[in-house]
């Protein structure tokens, strides 16, 4: 067998399904089963991303027709640029993630079977990495929903815990009702691709040559987007996420909110500028709008989070929502047909998408970490952690500095391309346009400047002070797999961010593949430091000289102020001269967020009560307070609650039509009857 | 015997078999009931006969003998003996408002005819204008079973239904091939013994045959 | 030859097991009879996948591609349910709800049920067809009253009175079809005979042929458990022994969508219109919702998944009835898949109320935990019964899916409704029975393995490799009911 | 002749390094003057940084190394955004390292870790003035990308250096989007760089202070970084809205008579920049944390009203 991607890929799916085949058979020897189980899933993860890498490289397509599935239609592969970035994507978080697996799983050892994770884990990346493999509408859906499956048994790993439960059936519900619409949509184009007149219809190909009418074209938009939004997690459906990623172990939880999500962001792109290709502005206005909408309010509710996972969860709404803006931005530069600027934008998009898969894959490792160490996700009973875990808390440090979009890290290069890409919005033609995107670019602000704040919360209340809460003995530095697979995975955010420009020129292919246009070779113009995404008295952004630039002058001053030997003094804390400071003097996670809630409570139901213990005594001396907040999401009661009441409405309706008397069924039919024969 | 004749007296049996569904949706006691069926029972047979030497279709006689023993001996026989044996001779059911239900039996007898109105037009047979009626009883035995809450009743109307599709065969079709009408006649053999059965399961697990008391499985609550 | 073998064979084994009773050997005999219906049904399903279409026992007998596989399907079912009512009627008879009379009796009748609608499948008389359809009511009715519980004799008495009236009604349909037939083809048994009538199809009496598809469509439809009609399924497949729920839900329901289905494609031939196609649309789509919505507030488990059989039902309907190449493979597909799935579940679900001594879903929990096989049988079987990839369920689903929004666009919304509400609701009620600690009172018990793996690899397997033969077979039949 | 720029860079470096203090010595003395006060001399903070300089540092007990990371960040940062805001000549290596975007980003990253130094020790202080400053932050970024977005419309370009250029052509300040982006560049100034009306530099009035809560347990050398960096960023903010809106003077094309003139205007420039700035703070009263909602609130306001004057009017 030559040795090509193709080759390097199925490979990769050859030992995924070798794991899931005899995973069970290893059921006896669970410490074995997880040595070899992850490291297998690594080195899966591993060729594929390599394959990626070399497809999009090499610039080339690879296209495969396996003898499965249907007969009239078999299951069709094509590895294609746009299909390699994501294999890359998904490849490279699985391999880190599944390092960090080897040592992360051992604490469930005596807990719990662990067979099950295994085979799930690998069914979910197989599954991943089927999705953006897959060129026919029937393959697709069949790995969508694999994925699907697979992280819901994921969710339920823990499976007596009720809030699991609760999880994994609200995920699987909207996932699979998503999944409906991704169906119809795909239905609405293999239909007008041959008229059902056989199964030619179902392939991409055929899609792609068919010439949608407007309508038809909009309705396949509509629905493919609401389908995949349901994936995301974009707002108002993102109600499953910050529930499910919190309680699913946190190796899985890494990868669900890391890469999983990013199927979806594949799932749109390849639709709207593969499959459809034309388009209205208005499809990417609405895109912009879902993109913004997410961004701001996801990273609110992750500034209101008091549970470690489920801030990672909402930011990672925030996440999606930066880069759908940024293919909103493309989709309607693309319909105007500003080439280079739609090119600019869904590169900024796609490397966002990149990014976050590190860091946010770091972070949720992270979090494991924290919670593999001291059984405890409520960052009221965290803190102080930096001194018993050195390592974690650095590398999580660094996800925290890349997700809050600083320099010289990677997560700032994918912000400042698409605020690139909106502040190009003016060289658009449509007055209306040209005001209200600047506007968006001011939300884009706020979310960023809001996610450091949420942030600086997670790292410091949860990192940094005391412990709060009750203190559950000495907390140990985690093992070995997990650091490895973290700091990797801090190198790659640390890369990303330093040497954007090589990244955009390997990403170019999928640019000019999607919109036509390439803008690697004005990126690079001013020379492999400089990233220049127009031309560099646009605008330009140099992170090696900046990481460089700090590193020297924060050196010089250090060695400066070290040359005489200044005595560092310990001593017990001033704080303004108060005495015996305690524990829970400090901030704590709902004090830090008092006063963003203040001002954006309105978008929230929030519930604060204060209760003096005991009551009844002169309200000038309490014995104690006890203070509860409650931050619950408004789109709940909005949206999710109507539906469930009316559907059991609608149910017990339904169920009179029932009620045990044989007469009245037999009034049924003889009506039915009567009825028929007079319609004939 | 001229085919007019036998025409004439087809209908007049028609009229009959209507009279006596009507009959039957009136009734209460459940012993008469059970006799206008076996009455019409009566008269199907006979308009089999005669539609049999009509069509010269001798097959005919023998689906006619059937429809006798059947429908005129051996059914009526087992209900009787089940009535008598259940001891529920005496019980007097209440029927549903006997004006209404003529009204809306009425209403069926004209629907059938509008509907078979049609085939009317197309058919060549002597007997095809007791279609409607054939039609009508299949509806009045339905609306029999509707109407009715006890067990023997319903069983009774499901049989006067039967009568009707009898009917229809003979009289649109000059009757359906020998072998569906044996294997009809099998399947309605066995329903009886199987409803036979089943008055006794109901009767010593409900005490009586009111079916009304069998509303346990249902969705509302 | 092979035929009369897979006629004769089920007739036999009902005798003779009557006469065994309730021996040792009486559930061995039980499957060997199967066994041997299901190895003549393969030889026969060769020969015609080989020569085509046949003619046997003098035209009385006809196969063709369309109920070859329904008679595999069928003879294959019925051996699974006999391997797995082997384990299940032991343990009913340890617990003495069942006697050795009742025992025997459940033998004979299975058997005769088999044959009834291996008859239904291969006759080639419209009368017979009817016939052996009343058969099979009258051979499952008194198993469905099998445990002599109130409500089982309720809901058998109900099974009975309104599938006795539906067929009733079919009869109706036939006469007339009759009635239209004669005229071309001359009195006599030629008149009725599949064959002849789809080859003359065109010149029968549009107006008869109408008038006959609504009295069959309503008369068969209340056997196929089509919303009005309905009522009666639900009863009947919760009171009975699940062996029995099995078949009911797997193959009656199946076998009278075919008769319908052939009537379909006489009165469509005559007609020229796509009107009963319309009808049987509309049918469809409200078994879909009024059974989805139905679900949400289920108690009893097997009353559950009766609705759930309701809306695959209603599924398959609505897609012969939207008709085209694809939606009719899909709902050939759809036919098999869902029979296989749904068995295999009603196995699980008979396994799970024996642990549990109930059919109630607030006392059935933990039985991952409790039985491995039980548990994991009953979650995949569930997913793939609502249509989650890669099982066999899905294919079907999303051939009939994407033709529906290409054909009939407007009734895609329902439709989605419907599935979404089916899948929220199944998963609401069978995610706390399958994961979770299993309670105290939960009984131990050995579960037959054999059939529900058996189902679902095959199901699975439908769904990621559709072998060519069984396409084919699928693509001829389409080819018959177009 | 010409000039190496990377000499200029030095030079621009030195300048900032030692121009932060006095200017804001000289703010000090304006503001004692305005209000009656004998000022203390010009040279008072760079004699307050050597003195911090040369003293022992005290740690609190559990500060962990970010608390003693942080200082030498922030001035790292600091010195590093001062390289490449054009002070005297556009014509920096440095100016391409970062355009306005990036150059708000730098100041973010000192902000975060400053944050986080303030929540390391685990003080009630730390924390409160660490929430604010984020809350203020988030409040203060979109507002000052709108400023910046009306800024680059105007010059087509979000790098400083360019914006110079194109600026000091012509006398855009009359422009009505300059004008309202001024406006609101003034108002986030203020909140950026911790002056009243947002917080009191002054004051160690617990509940009042922002800035100072964080950084409230430093000492010697590590409170001498803090405090420089601090008044570089006051410095740097003025330079920043002296480049963008009143570019003139700049050396655009590094002759030596440009280079020679530009640190008069720029001493001109800062000496009045000064006055205004110690009008705001003697004329308005520092106001409730909850209020700067609204103060942050009009900033984006005028910066929107800058960006949409640029389409309407221009």
């Amino acid at each position: 067998m030559n040795f090509s991607p193709g080759s390097i890929l199925s490979a990769s799916f050859l030992l995924l399904l070798f794991l899931v085949l005899s995973a069970p058979f290893l059921r006896a020897k669970q410490r074995l089963l997880i040595a070899i189980g992850f490291s297998i899933t690594a080195v899966a993860s591993l060729l594929a991303a390599f394959a990626g890498f070399w497809t999009l490289a090499g610039g080339v397509t690879y296209q495969l027709v396996l003898p499965l599935g249907l007969p009239d239609l078999p299951f069709h592969i094509r590895l294609d640029s746009l299909a390699g970035f994501f294999l890359v994507v998904i490849g490279l978080l699985a391999f880190f993630v599944s390092i960090y697996s080897i040592g992360y799983v051992k604490g469930f050892l005596g807990q719990r079977p662990v067979t099950s994770l295994v085979v799930f884990y690998a069914l979910f990346i197989a599954g991943m990495l089927l999705v953006v493999l897959s060129d026919d509408a029937f393959l697709f859906l069949v790995s969508w929903e694999i994925m699907a499956a697979s992280t819901y048994f994921l969710v339920l790993f823990e499976d007596e815990r009720p809030e699991n439960r609760r999880a994994a059936f609200l995920y699987l519900v909207v996932a699979h009702v998503g999944a409906i619409a991704i169906l119809l949509s795909f239905g609405i184009m293999a239909g007008l691709a041959t008229g059902f007149s056989g199964f030619e219809g179902y392939t991409f190909d055929a899609m792609r040559k068919t010439v949608l009418p407007s309508g038809w074209a909009a309705a396949a938009f509509l629905l493919a987007f609401f389908g995949f939004s349901a994936k995301a997690g974009v707002i108002p459906l993102h109600a499953w996420l910050p529930e499910a990623h919190p309680v699913a172990p946190s190796n899985v939880s890494a990868l669900m909110s890391g890469v999983m999500l990013k199927t979806a962001i594949y799932g749109i792109v390849r639709v709207v500028f593969d499959i459809i290709g034309s388009f209205p502005w208005w499809w990417g206005s609405l895109v912009l709008v879902f993109g913004l909408l997410s961004a701001v309010i996801g990273i609110l509710f992750a500034v209101m989070q008091q549970d470690l996972k489920k801030l990672l969860a909402y930011s990672s709404v925030k996440n999606i929502g930066i880069i759908l803006i940024s293919i909103g931005l493309a989709m309607i530069f693309s319909s105007y047909q500003l080439k280079p600027l739609a090119a600019l934008a869904l590169l900024a998009g796609l490397y966002h998408a990149l990014n976050h898969a590190m860091y946010k894959g770091l972070l949720f490792m992270g979090a494991g970490a924290v919670i593999h160490a001291t059984h405890e996700r409520n960052m009221e009973n965290l803190g102080g952690l930096i001194r018993f875990l050195p390592w974690t808390s650095v590398l999580f440090l660094i996800g925290c500095i890349s997700i809050s979009s600083l320099p010289p890290f990677n997560g700032f290069v994918s912000e400042w391309l698409t605020f690139q890409a909106f502040l190009l919005s003016p060289s658009l033609n449509t007055p209306i346009l040209k005001l209200l995107i600047p506007l968006g670019a001011a939300l884009l602000a706020l979310s960023s400047a809001l996610a450091a704040a949420a942030f600086v919360k997670a790292f410091g209340i949860t990192f940094l002070g005391h412990r709060r809460g009750p203190d559950q003995g000495r907390v140990h530095e985690v093992n070995w797999p997990m650091r490895i697979g973290m700091t990797m995975a801090a190198i790659s955010c640390l890369m990303l961010g330093v040497l954007p420009t090589y990244v955009i020129k390997w990403m170019d292919p999928i640019a000019e593949k999607l919109t036509g246009a390439t803008i690697a070779h004005s990126a690079s113009g001013f020379g492999w430091m400089w990233l220049t995404p127009i031309a560099h008295e646009r605008a330009s952004y140099s992170a090696p000289v900046a990481f460089a630039g700090i590193l020297v002058v924060v050196i010089v001053t250090y060695v400066l102020l070290h040359t005489r030997p200044g005595a560092i003094r310990r001593a017990p804390l001033w704080d303004c001269g108060f005495e015996k400071i305690t524990d829970r003097m400090q901030y704590t996670a709902a004090s830090f967020s008092m006063p963003l809630r203040r001002i954006f409570g309105f978008l929230f139901a929030v519930h604060e009560e204060v209760k003096q213990a005991p009551p009844g005594r002169h309200p000038a001396f309490p014995e104690s307070f006890t203070y509860q907040l409650r931050v619950r999401d408004r789109f709940w009661g909005w949206l999710y609650k109507p539906v469930i009441d009316a559907s059991f409405w609608v149910s017990r309706m339904v169920g009179r039509l029932q009620q045990g008397r044989i007469q009245v069924y037999l009034i049924y039919s003889f009506v039915t009857i009567i009825v028929l024969l007079l319609f004939v | 015997m001229s085919t007019q004749l036998a025409a004439q007296i087809n209908s007049l049996l028609a009229a009959f078999i209507l009279l006596t569904a009507f009959a039957m949706l009136a009734q209460r006691k459940k012993l008469a009931i059970l006799h206008l069926f076996a009455w019409q029972g009566l008269f199907l047979s006979v308009s089999t006969a005669i539609v049999g030497f009509v069509a010269k279709s001798h097959h005919l006689y023998i689906s006619s003998l059937l429809t006798l023993t059947l429908k005129v001996v051996v059914l009526p026989y087992i209900l009787h003996v089940l009535i008598r044996k259940l001891k529920i001779r005496k019980e007097i059911e209440a029927v549903v408002n006997v004006p209404t239900t003529m009204l809306i039996g009425i209403a069926l007898v004209i629907f059938s005819y509008h509907l078979t109105a049609p085939i009317r037009e197309l058919s060549t047979l002597v007997t095809r204008s007791t279609l409607a009626v054939a039609l009508a009883t299949v509806m009045l035995g339905l609306l029999m079973m509707i109407t009715r809450r006890h067990a023997v009743t319903q069983i009774i109307g499901f049989l006067a239904m039967e009568n009707g599709l009898f009917f229809a065969a003979t009289s649109a079709t000059y009757g359906m091939p020998l072998v569906v009408e044996l294997g009809v006649a099998l399947d309605i053999l066995i329903a009886a013994f199987i409803f036979g059965i089943f008055f006794f399961h109901i009767n010593t697990t409900f005490d009586s045959l009111d079916v009304d008391q069998m509303a346990r499985l249902k969705e509302e609550d | 030859m092979s035929l009369l073998v897979l006629l004769i064979v089920p007739l036999v084994a009902s005798l003779a097991l009557a006469f065994i009773g309730d021996r040792k050997l009486a559930p061995e005999v039980n499957i060997l009879g199967s066994a041997a219906t299901l190895a003549a049904g393969v030889v026969l399903a060769l020969g015609v996948y080989r020569n085509g279409p046949m003619l046997a026992g003098g035209n009385f007998f006809f196969v063709d591609a369309f109920n070859v596989y329904l008679a595999v399907l069928t003879s294959f079912v019925s051996v699974t349910t006999a391997v797995f009512s082997r384990r299940y009627m032991r343990r009913e008879r340890e617990h003495g709800t069942l006697g050795h009379r009742r025992i025997r009796f459940y033998h004979a009748m299975f058997q005769l049920f088999i044959f009834a609608m291996l008859l239904c499948l291969l006759t080639n008389n419209v009368g017979v067809l009817w016939i052996a359809m009343e058969l099979a009511t009258l051979s499952t009715v008194l198993l469905v009253s099998l445990y002599r519980t109130p409500s089982a004799i309720e809901a058998a008495w109900k099974y009975f009175i309104l599938c006795g009236v539906g067929i009733a009604l079919a009869l109706f349909g036939t006469v007339l079809l009759y009635f239209a037939a004669e005229k071309v083809l001359g009195a006599g048994g030629e008149a009725l005979l599949w064959t002849n009538l789809s080859t003359v199809s065109g010149q029968l009496e549009p107006t008869i042929l109408s008038l006959a598809f609504v009295f069959l469509m309503v008369g068969y439809g209340t056997k196929v458990g089509l919303v009005p009609m309905h009522n009666w399924l639900p009863d009947a497949h919760s009171e009975g022994p699940t062996p029995i729920s099995a078949v009911l839900s797997g193959l009656l329901l199946n076998i009278a969508l075919y008769a319908l289905v052939r009537c379909k494609v006489l009165v469509d031939g005559s007609t020229g219109t796509h009107h009963s196609g319309n009808i049987m649309m509309g049918f469809g789509i409200v078994s879909i919702l009024v059974a989805s919505f139905s679900l949400l507030r289920q108690k009893d488990i097997k009353r559950m998944f009766a609705y759930s059989s309701i809306e695959h039902m209603g599924i398959a309907t609505f897609a012969f009835g939207l008709g085209g190449p694809v939606a009719t493979f899909g709902a050939l597909l759809h036919m098999l898949v869902h029979s296989l799935t749904k068995s295999a579940i009603f196995f699980t679900v008979g396994h799970a109320s024996q642990m549990h001594r109930s059919q109630d879903m607030d006392r059935i929990k933990g039985l991952i935990r409790g039985n491995p096989l039980v548990g994991w049988g009953m979650t995949l079987g569930v997913m793939a019964i609502v249509g989650m990839p890669p099982f066999g369920v899905f294919t079907s689903e999303f051939l009939i899916l994407t033709a529906t929004i290409k054909d009939a666009p407007l009734m895609a919304p329902f439709l989605l409704l419907g599935l979404g509400v089916t899948f929220a609701a199944l998963f609401r009620k069978v995610q706390p029975m399958v994961f979770g600690e299993a309670p105290e009172y939960q009984k131990r018990l050995k579960a037959a393995h054999i059939p529900v793996l058996l189902h679902m690899v095959l199901v699975l397997v439908l769904g990621l490799y559709m072998p060519r033969f069984l396409s084919d077979w699928f693509q001829t039949a389409v080819g018959i009911l177009k | 002749m010409k000039i190496h720029p990377f000499l200029i860079e030095m030079v621009q470096i030195a300048v900032l390094l030692f121009a932060a203090p006095l200017f804001a010595g000289w703010v000090k003395m304006v503001k004692c003057w305005s209000q009656g006060r004998t000022a203390p001399s010009l040279f008072q903070p760079v004699r307050d940084i050597r003195k911090l300089l040369s003293k022992d540092v005290v740690l609190a007990e559990n500060a962990s190394w970010i608390f003693r990371f942080t200082p030498y960040l922030v001035f790292g940062v600091t010195v590093l955004a001062g390289g490449i805001i054009p002070i005297i000549s556009t014509d920096l290596p440095l100016a391409a390292t970062a355009d306005v975007i990036a150059l708000v980003a730098l100041f973010a990253i000192a902000r975060f870790f400053t944050a986080l130094a303030g929540m390391d020790i685990g003080t009630a202080f730390g924390g409160m003035g660490s929430s604010r400053e984020m809350t203020i932050a988030s409040l203060a970024e979109p507002a000052m990308l709108m400023a910046i977005f009306a800024v680059s419309l105007a010059s087509k370009s979000t790098s400083l250096s360019q914006m110079v250029l194109v600026v000091s052509q012509g006398y855009s300040i009359l422009q009505p989007s300059l004008a309202f982006a001024l406006l609101a560049f003034i108002l986030i100034a203020l909140a950026e760089t911790g002056r009243v009306p947002v917080d009191n530099p002054a004051t160690h009035l617990e509940l009042t202070m922002i800035h100072e809560a964080m950084v409230l347990e430093y000492s010697g050398r590590h409170l001498a970084l803090i405090e420089w960096a601090k008044m570089m960023k006051l410095f740097l903010f003025v330079v920043l809205g002296i480049s963008a809106f009143f570019p003139w003077g700049i050396a655009v094309n590094d002759d030596l008579a440009g280079i020679l003139a530009a640190p008069a205007y720029l001493v001109m420039k800062l000496g009045l920049a000064a006055v205004g700035l110690v009008l705001i703070e003697t004329g308005l009263a520092k106001m409730r944390i909850f209020r700067v909602t609204e103060f942050l609130g009009s900033a984006f306001l005028f910066a929107t009203l800058g960006m949409l004057s640029f389409f309407i009017l221009e």
